[in-house]
């Protein structure tokens, strides 16, 4: 569903955080990208929603180039994914219902839809209590499962995760990683870049190793592999 | 995009504006403030006009009626003024009228003189366009009985030169006034709508299309400009009628005149509500399309 | 504070405003264009009140001579009337003068009264405040030699009424103008400063004290300020001064002048920069200390 | 140093998110407070250096109580106090250099001191490099970076971090919590919110562990606790 071909960009600064990439990932794999701080695998992952645009190379979704993408389709490209941003990005001004709901009223949801589908979803992240609240009102990981919450209540075909347990105490971590588990096995796609080693090497599955902006290290049921 | 869809942008217009009470707040002040301006100046300036324009319907052809000529003759030749094409309006006055009225300007002097009167009856000639004024006096300078006609030639060019120079300076004021106003409203919305870009980015970055974007902010546009125009509407509206009572009884038996309360007022009312809603949508639009590109 | 500091916090304005480059650029051309628009009213209205007084110092009290009285006797009146308290300039017209007058005015149906003239020799008095025309013109009706003394008193008192209206209405017109501006420009900084109210409490929570964070923001308004005074000085001066020598000529033997442009034109661009500095630097003030309380 | 009695904090919004908190934490100690999300961690945090004034309750730092002190008097409190926000809270419009050199230059230090002392700080947290770069060109990690190089560039007497390892892979994790280590040892306090279970059990240190606003475990020495 995902491929790369020789993928480089170099930010306006000059800093070229991504240095030749390939991969494939397919429909229904779940894969870990990780990587030290740094190695460009927040670059990765922006390029495939079109965050950023690679500097050359070829990244296809679903068969369409979408470096070649014009300003229009873009918002389609990214309703059939939901990604959790590493800071979150939240609507300030929107409550945490809201915030949700969005991604639903986007695609134009029915609104009798957007009710029962966002409170299924703030149910399965433990937010059903604060729906009403603002994000400055949440504690940072209440924000992050907000954020989790708005990437999954469209039951995208992909879920792009940037460091989703970076907030979160090692129990609800894992209550969001079985959550991933389950959509992922009724064929979701996802894709999750992360520094939680124990995660990764208790739940394998395929390890995406980037450094310096090159993939190191590809392998089906890997580890996390960086040892201290 | 259907109706369903519209109510929802309306409603998160609304919700938008009110959370953002306070540079909501600003925005409508600064729209309010802008349009006051411009509504008292264009009361002013549109009044200004007026008294241009009286003053230049005032002037009047003097024709002086020969002295040999008998009533029947001077009876023909005020008929045939008035129907003369260009002519609005004729006023027969005395020899002895014409005496009165210098002896009033020029005092009592004269009054010896009233025992013979070497004065002439006159008609006074208003043309319909104060433009015509020249054509007209010529016109009648061909009449039998017409002994003299006059019109202050040098002096009424010079006065609508005049005139007319202060009616180019006013438009020319309003112009730039309305230009100024323009661009305060909308560099003010451009700065609320810059303030809140990181909004506009993540909408985007969400899976929203340029139009789901920007349709709740051109609606919260159109209110700031609304809402921003109901107090200038309300404060000139209130103070012109209350000036204009005022000041008609003052100047009933003048030749100036302030313009009648209605319409005119409803007109610069509208013109104040439009510039309001116009600016704030348009504001709106421009600003939020630069944030759009992500 | 010392030296070093306020150099840092110079330093640190101007980087904030160059690094808010779109914030800076809209926060000036605010000023500009609301300084722009004060800058032309301010030497429209100033004028206008120049023509108000140059039409009230026109007015003349007019003494018919006592038709009995010798040329010795005349002459006594014209110097004791020069030298009275208050009088500004008097000038002395012969009856046959006069007598041209009316039949420029009156057409030469009055010329055959030349052989026999009823008019008086005239004495034209101006005095030096034309408030005190009443009182002038009554002392003179006491002296000897002195028949009439008139000055039009209701139409000069109509005049004055007027022009006092108009004056006042200019006032209060510049006052809200003023004020306007005022309002638009801190409007602009006090949004522009919310927009940054998070940098503002970062600072706060590492440790700055309230002077600190607000200092150069209080610089940073002043730059905004001054930089927004520039171009409506330049404008307004160049256009006045281009205006007063393309006018002037024009005017030269009329009772109404345009103000000479030095200093007048100093003293608006004077109030501009004031204008611009005073607001920008209250405006950053009141706007920064809002988001202080962290 | 710090001593909380009875410390209720009540927000606005009607949340208790502290419910009588008593506690110690002697000068040269390092604490980790612990607990799952929304427990209370970041609100009790927040108090210690007057982000949040306390419903009710006692806070001394140093015997005064901060509760009590006046607007004027707050920044001298957070001058002594270098703190890691969760949110990291960058001066976006100041590079990586200024924003750590800010804490430098709010105290009056002199230039000259600062350029160097600043210099050394970006070595210790690998940034050397990007001190020109602004915060929104720098990774996730990298603001992290930027972050705690900037509560420590003027040797406070207590560092408090709140989840400071969020963003950061293991390798950079443990340079940062060696660099901690390096600072306690010098006598510096150390009070660390974090989720990070394997740093808490393996460096060991007292450990707070919050939940539902009250502490429900402060063991010296203690392991992270929470298995799942
Ligand atoms: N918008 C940007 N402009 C310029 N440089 C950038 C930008 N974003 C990232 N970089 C640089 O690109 C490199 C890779 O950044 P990236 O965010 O992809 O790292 P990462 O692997 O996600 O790291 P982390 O684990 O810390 O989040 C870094 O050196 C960073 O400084
Ligand atoms: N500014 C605020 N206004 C209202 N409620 C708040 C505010 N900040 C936090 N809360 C609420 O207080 C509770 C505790 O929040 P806190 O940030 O202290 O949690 P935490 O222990 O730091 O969690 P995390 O590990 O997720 O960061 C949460 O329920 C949160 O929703
Ligand atoms: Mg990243
Ligand atoms: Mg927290």
């Amino acid at each position: 569903m995902i491929q790369m071909k020789n993928v480089i960009k170099k930010y306006p600064n000059g800093i070229i955080a991504v240095k030749g990439l390939n991969i494939e990932i397919k429909q229904g794999e779940f894969a870990y990208i990780v990587g030290p701080s740094g190695a460009g695998k927040s670059t990765f992952i922006k390029m495939m929603y079109r965050e950023e645009k690679p500097t050359s190379g070829e990244i296809r979704v679903n068969g369409t180039d979408i470096a070649q993408l014009k300003d229009k389709e873009i918002p389609f490209l990214r309703r059939g994914m939901g990604v959790v941003f590493q800071d979150f990005k939240l609507l300030p001004r929107k409550n945490v219902y809201e915030n949700v709901a969005f991604a639903l009223e986007v695609i134009e949801e029915k609104p009798e839809n957007i009710k029962k589908r966002v409170s299924d979803v703030l149910k399965l992240v433990g937010l059903a209590k604060k729906a009403n609240m603002f994000p400055d009102e949440l504690s940072g990981g209440e924000q992050q499962r907000v954020a989790i919450a708005r990437s999954i209540v469209n039951t995208p075909k992909v879920v792009i995760a940037d460091e989703p347990t970076g907030n979160l105490d090692p129990e609800t971590s894992w209550e969001i990683m079985r959550l991933f588990d389950e959509i992922n096995a009724r064929g979701t796609t996802i894709i999750m870049a992360t520094h939680n080693k124990e995660i990764v090497n208790t739940m394998r599955k395929r390890v995406i190793a980037i450094e310096n902006g090159q993939i190191v290290r590809d392998e089906r049921g890997g580890d996390y592999g960086y040892e201290f | 995009m259907n109706f369903k869809i519209i109510g929802r942008h309306m409603k998160e217009s609304l919700t938008s504006m009110v959370r953002n009470r306070w540079m909501s707040f600003a925005s409508i002040s600064a729209v309010t403030v802008t349009l006051l301006l411009v509504g008292v100046f264009l009361v002013i300036m549109m009044n200004l006009n007026k008294v241009a324009d009286d003053i230049e319907n005032d002037v009047e052809i003097k024709v002086l009626i020969d002295l040999g000529v008998n009533e029947t003759e001077e009876l023909q030749l005020h008929q045939k003024v008035e129907k003369m094409p260009g002519v609005e309006s004729v006023k027969y006055s005395t020899k002895k009228q014409e005496l009165d009225k210098l002896v009033k300007d020029f005092g009592n002097d004269l009054s010896l003189f009233k025992q013979e009167n070497p004065l002439h009856n006159v008609l006074y000639v208003k043309a319909e366009n104060p433009k015509q004024t020249e054509k007209v006096a010529k016109e009648i300078m061909t009449y039998k009985g017409a002994d003299k006609v006059s019109y202050g030639k040098g002096k009424i060019e010079k006065l609508f030169g005049f005139l007319n120079v202060s009616r180019n300076v006013g438009i020319i004021l309003i112009v730039a006034l309305l230009l100024t106003a323009t661009f305060l409203i909308s560099n003010t919305i451009k700065i609320t709508i810059t303030a809140r870009r990181s909004e506009i980015e993540i909408m985007k970055l969400v899976g929203a299309t340029n139009s789901f974007v920007r349709t709740p902010f051109i609606f919260e546009g159109m209110w700031l400009g609304a809402l921003g125009a109901v107090l200038p509407i309300a404060i000139v509206t209130t103070l012109y009628a209350t000036l204009h009572d005022k000041v008609t009884p003052t100047l009933e038996n003048e030749i100036v005149q302030l313009l009648e309360v209605m319409p005119f007022i409803l007109q610069i009312d509208l013109i104040l509500l439009v510039m309001g809603v116009v600016i704030g949508v348009l504001g709106s639009f421009m600003s939020v399309r630069k944030f759009l590109k992500v």
